[in-house]
């Protein structure tokens, strides 16, 4: 079915983004159009999850050429729920920088290029075409320099040429892998890949460019060996940034990589394997890391890496059980890991710090927003029935039908270290009686009531978004269910997209 | 008899070939930065050069509108390093 | 008969060049280098695009060329001295052979600003501004 | 000929590997680029490629009476380039600011222990 | 680093480097050229410009911010690509003129989306450039 | 039973709108839920007696398989009496226990969450069901035992619990879904008849390993048992509650539970009798060093737990009636002897036994309470507690005859221990001479000493009527961990036999103990010098080792150097194309297909090689960037060559522009300094020149590779009849692929702004966010 | 002046449009003609300015050529022979010419001859300094310079 209003959620953000240009250093306008732009794709992408989730894939042909001759813009399930994810995701983080962000930060651009990433995150969740994948990624990968760098302190420079360098050389070879594809078959739209490797007689060939995929995915998504850019940097931007960061863009990894994988390089026992090492190695990476850091942020990112590797686990072991665990964990990471963050700032703004030695008593002083932040942190930890423990019962399932004994015992230390620092983060941060130290100041207490509800709000709605994962997991499990189903029979994409020539 | 077309292939280009690669090698051994700069540009002009008897022999115009834009802009580079060895003095 | 031409025409177009290549390598100090090539390049590749001009029978091809040596020939001398200014005053060596230097000490460390009488503030001993130097090849 | 592309390609990552493994940043900067030009180069060489035959219709005629060179690769690499240079620009100005703050262009001195500095 | 040689020539080669950027701009979709290298073209002028007259003095002429053309050249390629929604017709559709005009060609939204890119570059350049220049 | 789970929940969550308004004396309102859900489930007690099992289904995510399914066995009966009647209890209790305190509200939040977290553990039919509000247990367990949040010592023991229960949770989970996936099903009731599939599945013992260790950890087991004394830095109500009476049980109920799905083979019954044997002897000897009331109850009721664990691995009718019943009176009198504790530790603000003294004077109806509680715990006649030391030392009498007498004797030395420690916390501290500053002391409200008070009343009265308790709670309770019917006919006299002599003994031995040792502070300093080989000792230590190993782990590999990074990242890759490559075979190369070299290539490409031996090798910056600039103006010329003026033009012009913009930004910068040794370039050379000849050779396999050239074909005949446009490559860009040209120039616009910001912003050192 | 090169500028587009056929020679050999008829037509006028430029232009055109050649050569024969025959050395050289247009002209021409080069302007534009390759004495070198390229060039422009 072909349908104009796909490109909507891209073209809410590019325009608001534009209007924000044009007001440029007029920072109140840019803060009402960067929550009204942000309302407006949120609906949108309501609105478009639901017709995609009742009524089927939808397709897009850009410019009006047929696919595989133009670019095509799907929609299938995953797609559209990513973006109606990225979408609260936005909509909470523009409430929470607009009363949380510094102005000088606002003067110079900081919510155009929000709007641009989300553009991008849209993008790449959408196209159908591999290079258009590409575009958008480095859509995506400058504006999150650009962002990173905003203000540039100190440590932020230094986070963020780590960050690029490392992200420019993911794009490198994800370029050469696309350049190797479009050598082998002449094409670059995914369902039409997806036919044209199965008549590649050079089977050798296909393997190799697969490693080109994985390798740059796999930097984007910060797994094992090579995930060293992401707890170099995550933990320097300002925290509406961070939290954008932290939420999405390594999961535009592991979207890329189960779009990929499901279409276009059919996971063979070789590349199961690896991936499940590449799993196993980056929940303990990611786990070790967590264990002995006392930034929150720092810790935070660690999280992150570790909990990639539940994903990628889920992908390695390439079946519908796994992948609902896969998809299933990558929703409810999005709305956690965003929000993570955006607590890490409110805390920034309550004491000033981020380090938990120096941070403390928040519990008692502030029980309320301690009550909403707990939600989210054992939702991170899958305390069941919150929504982090859903997926794991899966991800636990299939790996014991497919005797992954190894991953099991990486999930279940990924998930104690897990438990485990959040709970001492808790205790030192919420608990713990503030050390009597200097400096220490709250930002949060001089603010007007206005501002303070709307910082807090943010981090309640996504938390109210993270409870109804957990407490209605059968709704999501049956998005999941048809996802996992479209990726492991991905015909009624390829039909979907290449059907329309005989209509 | 000999072809105009061979005598472009079998002489001219082998010329302008060889003299490309001699600029180089002044470029290669400076010694010092100016050298370099201005072999630089001496490489682009010849580059020019190649460029025109290639649209000759390929009968292609197109190819030289690359020609102009390499004309027009070339010694922009040129000012750019004498600029950037100027204003390095300066420090 | 217009073979002939343009077989002449390419030839000494080609030819200039390589003196020119030559001329890079073998001149023993910056200027001199500079000197030779520039011109000799420029005269080279406006021959071969006149070359161009008579075998393509078309306006625009022809206006191009044009175009292209009247383009060469306004920004090479740009670029020569654009360079070899920085040369000059960032001390790059003169051959030892060179006769005379009445740029010596003109130039106004401070602000680059070049006199074109001597003035009270000149130093010929200034070490910064260029000097014939014994090692030049 | 391919192979000389071929090899020039391989070089072109060599050369941007060895060069991004270095410590100085405008090496690593350059690294990069030559790795984006390698990148292009074999997007270049893998699409069908030819010699003196743009993929552009000679003037008089409305489709191409000749083989043409496959233009795909071509408007890739063009997006490609125009990409690399928008991020090349920025890291370089980044390279610029953090060595005004760091006042090293050694990427070893980029490990400020400080955790609270935002 | 001021240059009378310098200055002078940029005096001829400003607009001489302007009117090729417009020729590139306008006849990208027959010959090689485009927006892209058009919009190259046309902020190397004014970068030249920069050099020999110094950046202030390429403000002056400019007039406006170089980065105010980053959103008017967005917006215009936004607009053309998304213009044939209007119609029901996907976005980036190509609509066209009947008519070809002399000299220019056939008119469509991808020349006006040509343009778009041709201000976006030229914006992108010189913020970047003369950023960097007045900066030091 | 649904509402039964929910109430509280509900409730609990109530109190976080409501909490001021509950810190009132509409607290009174709080005991009256529990009383409620007691009364609820003493109504089904004939029901269940009769066997009748209760089975309620609300769908919840039933795609998992995981729904609100209750059933209410023998088992969940007792259970949820055991929860909601002492619950009621603590709930008077507590109420007065921590009147005026600031955190009343949450502390009964935390109480009503966990009081229905426990039911729901014991009420679920489904494994899943059950395991999330197992978790709930172990969190809200977590927030009350670091209620006084002040205290470190507070913080560090929840943090403890919740690592070691929590972490015994994920080993759960992942037995209980193997156990699911094999048996194809998470439903409790229909898991029963998959028994011998289950146990005769290779992947038994490994069921049984993790589900042990989840019931382990939660029941405090050696070597897990440490958590639980630390958890004593809860409020006493808590203590009372949660680590003697449910919670720690939780562990049992599990392995009680899973008795008729996993148990009777040898691998089960010895792993419980091993760990359980000796977690009870271990922490019945401990019990008799600890000088702070709270340690000695922690400890007895480790050894209690492990006396469950024990008998349940014993396995046998008689075992599992003792357990039926044990459950029981272990409940009564530890959850008594901890309010008592309460009250004293809140009126005299001590629990060290060696102050404690002569309290009876002061509060008479508190001392009843305790001598009621510890005569049933040391196992005197006509208590309760002899009954259930009875069906112990029968069930170990009983088993096979060649470690029957092993087993009691194991049975009788805990026993004596417990015997001692049920005197120490229950009669010194009322025992001897009142102190001068104990004077003071009062009798606290009726609200605190009524509850112990029942609870060892009922101590006594169950001992006087065993036989209708029998038939009313633990017959089914039997009866469902068997699996089948038991034999349960509870008397107080069982005439002159070999068990009376032991019980006899015991308490005898145990007396005499509680007379001849008393311990000190010294004795207990003694006793920590085996710390060193403790298993909280041991623990620690290994949570050391492994932040050490962490910390040299994480900062070896995440050392802060990019180029290590990027060293392994290309390492990496190159271990993975080369090996794909090489599976691949060897690349023939077809000379045939090729387009003819020219001179004009083969300058171009010399200079493109110097050019790039000279980036790499020169020293100075410029030159390096010269470079770049000769390799950008090559490839502009191959471009050329190969019919892409386009690209052509492009190329120069952008590069021409990065020229520039070097120019513009590097003059300020130092001259390289050459920092590595001599070694370290030739290896990355090695490791870059690998990495190219990986890249040529996967480009030189691809080029004989057939391509479809459809979709160019398509573009080269449509160009200018569909697109208007004779330029292919500007068509694309601006027609058939022109979403990637729109946002690529999006691209440029972000550098562009972010330049602008990197160069003009600066933010002043007050500005955090 | 410009009336009458605007007036030939039309009289050969004229030429072209009758010829039908647009190549430079063709307009090349309009011009010609549209010269000889101005010119046959102007022989009475006062203004003679029109008619003698052109002629020394082309002659300039020529000389300047020539001139071109000739140091072609003397460079070309120095490069390709091992032995250096060249005196080199920087002159500075006062200037004649004022306006911005003469001396870019000026500049541009010196450049373009081989064997001299333009190293910089004074910043009053009134003297330059050359780099000559066969300079046998700085005075004599002025003075050809003076009298032949810019006297030349000069009697053009004004
Ligand atoms: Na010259
Ligand atoms: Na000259």
């Amino acid at each position: 079915m072909i349908d104009n209003h796909i490109l909507a959620p891209i073209f809410v953000q590019l325009f608001t983004a534009i209007i924000q240009l044009m007001c440029w250093r007029k920072t109140l306008t840019q803060r009402y159009l960067s929550v009204g732009g942000s309302l407006i794709g949120l609906m949108v992408a309501f609105r478009l999850f639901n017709r995609v989730y009742e009524g089927g894939i939808l397709t897009l042909n850009a410019a009006n050429w047929d696919a595989p001759f133009g670019i095509v813009f799907v929609a299938d399930l995953l797609s559209v729920t990513l973006v109606l994810l990225t979408s609260i995701a936005c909509f909470a983080v523009s409430i929470f920088s607009s009363v949380g962000l510094s102005r000088q930060r606002m003067l110079y651009g900081y919510f155009p290029i929000f709007h641009f990433l989300i553009m991008g995150l849209h993008g790449a969740f959408l196209t159908g075409d591999i290079f258009n994948l590409y575009v958008y990624f480095e859509v995506i990968i400058i504006s999150s320099f650009v962002l990173m760098t905003l203000g540039g302190r100190k440590a932020q420079l230094e986070g963020a040429v780590k960050y690029m360098a490392m992200n420019i050389l993911a794009s490198m070879f994800f370029l050469t892998g696309i350049g190797i594809l479009y050598g082998i078959t002449g094409s670059l739209n995914m369902a039409d890949l997806s036919i044209r490797i199965q008549e590649v007689q050079n089977k050798a060939l296909i393997g190799i460019t697969s490693c080109f995929f994985i390798i740059g995915f796999g930097i984007k998504s910060a797994v094992f060996p090579l995930y060293y850019w992401l707890p170099s940097s995550y933990h320097t931007p300002p925290s509406a940034v961070a939290a954008t960061f932290g939420g999405l863009l390594t999961k535009v990894g592991i979207y890329a990589m189960l779009r990929v994988f499901s279409l276009i390089f059919i996971p063979d026992d070789f590349t199961r394997i690896l991936l499940m090492v590449i799993a196993v190695l980056t929940i303990l990476t990611g786990a070790f890391g967590a264990l002995i850091k006392t930034n929150i942020r720092r810790l935070f990112s660690y999280l992150i890496v570790c909990h990639i590797g539940f994903m990628i686990g889920g992908i390695a072991m390439f079946s519908k059980v796994a992948l609902m665990g896969a998809v299933f964990y990558l929703i409810h990471d999005i709305m956690v890991k965003t929000n993570m963050f955006l607590i890490a700032g409110l805390i920034r703004q309550l004491r000033g710090t981020m380090d938990m030695n120096k941070l403390g008593g928040l519990y008692s002083e502030y029980p309320k927003i301690s009550l909403i932040v707990a939600i989210v942190l054992f939702s991170l930890v899958g305390i069941p029935p919150l929504s982090g423990f859903w997926p794991k019962v899966f991800l636990f399932q299939e790996a014991f039908s497919q005797h992954q004994y190894f991953y099991i015992a990486a999930l279940i230390i990924g998930s104690f270290v897990t438990l485990y620092v959040i709970a001492k983060m808790w205790s030192e941060v919420f608990w713990k009686n503030p050390p009597a130290s200097e400096g220490m100041e709250n930002l949060f207490a001089p603010m007007p009531p206005y501002k303070k509800i709307l910082m807090v709000l943010p981090i309640g709605l996504m938390a109210l978004a993270t409870l109804y994962i957990g407490l209605n997991a059968e709704a999501i499990v049956k998005v999941t269910d048809i996802i996992s189903t479209q990726l492991m029979d991905p015909s009624a994409y390829i039909d979907a997209v290449l059907g329309n020539k005989t209509d | 008899m000999i072809t105009l077309e061979a005598y472009f292939d079998y002489v001219i280009l082998p010329i302008l070939s060889i003299s490309v690669m001699l600029v180089f090698i002044r470029l290669f051994k400076g010694p010092a930065v100016v050298d370099r700069v201005v072999a630089l540009d001496l490489i682009i002009t010849i580059g020019i050069g190649i460029i025109t008897v290639y649209s000759i022999r390929s009968n292609q115009e197109v190819f030289l509108d690359v020609a102009i834009i390499l004309a027009l802009i070339a010694f922009l580079g040129t000012v750019a390093f004498a600029y950037y060895i100027e204003k390095q003095k300066d420090d | 008969m217009i073979e002939i031409v343009l077989a002449i025409l390419s030839t000494v177009g080609a030819l200039s060049i390589l003196f020119a290549s030559i001329g890079i390598l073998r001149m023993p100090d910056f200027y001199l280098r500079l000197s030779v090539t520039v011109k000799a390049s420029t005269l080279g590749v406006g021959l071969l695009l006149i070359c161009a001009a008579i075998m393509f029978p078309d306006v625009s091809v022809t206006t191009k060329a044009i175009a292209i040596i009247f383009f060469l020939i306004i920004t090479a001398p740009i670029g020569a001295h654009m360079i070899g200014r920085a040369a000059y005053f960032t001390g790059t060596p003169l051959w030892k052979g060179t006769i005379i230097d009445e740029l010596a000490g003109m130039y106004n460390e401070e602000t680059h600003e070049l006199e074109s009488e001597e003035s009270d503030t000149d130093d010929d001993d200034t070490p910064n501004i260029a000097k014939t130097d014994e090692e030049t090849e | 000929m391919e192979l000389l592309l071929v090899l020039i390609l391989g070089l072109l990552y060599a050369a941007g590997v060895y060069l991004i493994l270095r410590r100085s940043m405008v090496k690593l900067l350059l690294g990069i680029m030559l790795l984006g030009n390698g990148a292009n180069i074999l997007i270049f060489v893998l699409g069908k490629i030819t010699k003196g035959s743009p993929p552009v219709i000679d003037g008089a005629y409305k489709v191409f009476q000749d083989i043409y060179a496959d233009p795909i690769p071509q408007a890739l690499i063009l997006t490609a380039i125009v990409i690399s240079f928008g991020l090349t620009s920025f890291a370089i100005v980044l390279l610029k600011r953090v060595y005004a703050l760091v006042d090293s262009d050694d990427l070893d001195d980029l490990n400020t222990p400080e955790e609270e500095d935002i | 680093m001021k240059s009378a040689i310098l200055q002078t020539a940029t005096r001829y080669l400003l607009p001489i480097l302007l009117l090729f950027s417009f020729f590139l701009l306008l006849r990208g979709h027959y010959y090689p050229g485009g927006g892209f290298v058009g919009g190259l073209v046309a902020s190397i002028a004014f970068v030249l410009h920069s050099f020999a007259n110094g950046t202030e003095n390429t403000m002056k002429i400019l007039r406006y911010k170089p980065l105010s053309l980053i959103p008017i050249g967005l917006a215009t390629s936004a607009v053309s690509v998304t213009f044939p929604l209007l119609f029901g017709l996907p976005p980036m559709t190509g609509l066209w003129f009947e008519e070809p005009i002399p000299v220019i060609g056939m008119i469509g939204s991808a020349l006006f989306f040509d343009i778009g890119v041709y201000l976006v570059v030229i914006g992108v350049v010189l913020t970047i450039l003369f950023t960097i220049a007045l900066n030091d | 039973m649904l509402f039964t789970v929910l109430t509280g929940l509900i409730t609990s969550s109530l109190l976080v709108p409501f909490g001021k308004f509950i810190k009132t004396k509409w607290s009174i309102l709080l005991p009256f839920i529990p009383v409620i859900l007691f009364l609820f489930y003493l109504w089904h007690v004939p029901v269940v007696a009769n066997g009748t099992n209760i089975v309620q289904h609300l769908a919840w995510v039933p795609s998992l398989g995981i729904n609100f399914d209750f059933r209410l066995d023998g088992l969940s009966l007792l259970f949820a009496l055991l929860i909601t009647g002492i619950g009621t209890g603590i709930f008077f209790y507590g109420r007065s226990y921590l009147k005026g305190h600031v955190y009343f509200d949450r502390f009964f939040a935390y109480l009503l969450l966990f009081m229905s977290a426990m039911l729901g553990v014991v009420l679920s039919n489904n494994i899943l069901t059950l395991f999330i509000f197992w978790e709930l247990t172990s969190i809200s367990s977590f927030f009350l035992i670091g209620f006084n949040n002040d205290s470190k010592a507070s913080r560090n023991s929840a943090l403890m619990a919740l690592s070691i229960t929590g972490m015994g949770g994920f080993f759960l989970l992942a037995g209980l879904i193997l156990t699911g996936n094999i048996a194809g099903t998470f439903v409790i009731s229909e898991l029963f008849a998959h028994h011998d599939q289950l146990i005769a599945h290779p992947l038994y013992p490994l069921i049984v390993g993790l589900i042990c260790i989840g019931a382990f950890t939660k029941s405090a087991q050696f070597p897990f048992h440490f958590w639980l004394p630390g958890a004593m830095k809860a409020p006493t109500p808590v203590s009372a509650y949660l680590h003697s009476a449910t919670m720690v049980k939780a562990g049992v109920y599990l392995l009680a539970r899973f008795t008729p799905i996993l148990g009777n083979t040898e691998l089960w019954g010895i792993t419980l009798m091993i760990v359980g044997g000796f977690t009870m002897i271990f922490a019945a000897v401990h019990s008799l060093f600890r000088t702070d009331l709270k340690g000695i109850l922690a400890y007895s009721t480790v050894s209690a737990l492990g006396i469950l664990t024990f008998l349940l691995g014993v396995g046998t009718k008689d075992a599992i009636v003792a357990v039926s019943v044990f459950i029981l009176v272990h409940a009564l009198y530890k959850a008594t002897l901890f309010m008592v504790t309460g009250i004293i530790d809140h009126e005299t603000h001590t629990r060290d036994i060696t102050k404690l003294k002569g309290l009876r004077k002061v509060m008479m109806p508190v001392f009843i309470a305790s001598l009621l509680a510890a005569l049933s715990s040391a196992g005197v006649p006509a208590t309760f507690g002899f009954i259930g030391k009875d069906l112990i030392y029968e069930a170990t009498l009983n088993f096979k005859e060649n470690w029957a007498i092993w087993l009691t004797a194991l049975a009788v030395l805990t026993n004596i221990g417990l015997v001692t420690a049920g005197f120490r916390a229950g009669i010194k501290p009322f025992a001897g001479k009142l102190p001068e500053e104990f004077r003071h002391v009062r009798l606290p409200y009726k609200s605190m000493w009524i509850p112990p008070m029942i609870l060892a009343v009922l101590g006594i009265l169950f001992g006087l009527f065993p036989g209708v308790v029998g038939a009313y709670f633990n017959h089914q309770t039997a009866n469902a961990i068997a699996g089948g019917e038991t034999d349960m006919h509870l008397q107080l006299w069982h005439g002159f036999n070999i068990v009376l002599t032991l019980s006899v003994a015991t308490l005898a031995a145990g007396i005499a103990l509680y007379f001849a040792n008393n311990p000190t502070e010294e004795k207990l300093l003694a006793l920590e010098r085996f710390n060193v080989i403790s298993s909280q000792h041991i623990f620690r230590r290994i949570g050391n080792g492994i932040e050490k190993v962490a910390s040299w782990y994480t900062n070896t590999i995440h050392n802060g150097y990019l180029r290590s990074y990027h060293l392994k990242i290309i390492l990496f890759a190159e271990l993975l194309l080369g090996y794909k490559l090489w599976l691949g075979g060897p690349v023939r190369i077809d000379y045939a297909n090729l387009t003819p070299l020219s001179w004009y290539e083969f300058g171009i490409a010399a200079i493109l090689l110097g050019a790039m031996y000279l980036i790499v090798s020169t020293k100075s910056r410029l030159t390096a960037v010269v470079s770049t600039s000769v390799i950008g103006y090559c490839i502009c010329l191959m471009f050329v060559f190969y019919s892409a003026p386009d690209l052509a033009m492009t190329q120069f012009t952008i590069d021409t522009l990065t020229t520039v913009l070097f120019v513009l930004v590097l003059y300020k910068l130092p001259p390289f300094i050459n920092f590595t040794s001599r070694g370290v370039p030739i290896r990355d050379a090695i490791v870059a020149l690998g990495f190219g000849v990986i890249i040529s050779l996967i480009a030189l396999r691809v080029l004989y590779e057939p391509n479809s050239t459809a979709i160019s074909d398509f573009y080269g005949e449509n160009a200018y009849l569909l697109a208007k446009g004779k330029n292919v490559v500007n068509v694309i860009l601006v027609d058939f692929r022109g979403m990637d040209t729109m946002f690529e120039t999006v691209v440029l616009s972000i550098a562009a702004l972010g330049v602008y910001s990197l160069l003009k912003l600066r933010l002043k050192s007050s500005e955090k966010e | 002046m410009i009336k009458n090169f605007l007036m030939n500028l039309l009289l050969s587009a004229i030429w072209v449009a009758l010829t039908g056929s647009l190549y430079y020679t063709n307009f090349l050999f309009g011009f010609m003609i549209g010269f000889f008829i101005l010119w046959i037509m102007n022989r009475n006028e006062t203004d003679q300015r029109y008619f003698y430029r052109v002629p020394k232009i082309i002659s300039f055109v020529f000389y300047f050529l020539w001139e071109l050649f000739k140091a072609n050569l003397q460079v070309a024969f120095d490069v390709i022979t091992p032995k250096y025959f060249f005196k080199p050395g920087i002159v500075k050289y006062p200037m004649s010419a004022r306006t911005d247009f003469e001396i870019n002209l000026l500049t541009t021409m010196i450049s373009l001859t081989p064997g001299t080069l333009i190293v910089d302007i004074s910043d009053d534009k009134k003297t330059i300094y050359i780099h000559v390759m066969y300079l046998t004495d700085p005075e004599t070198f002025v003075r050809q310079t003076q009298t032949g390229l810019e006297r030349r060039l000069l009697a053009i422009l004004r």
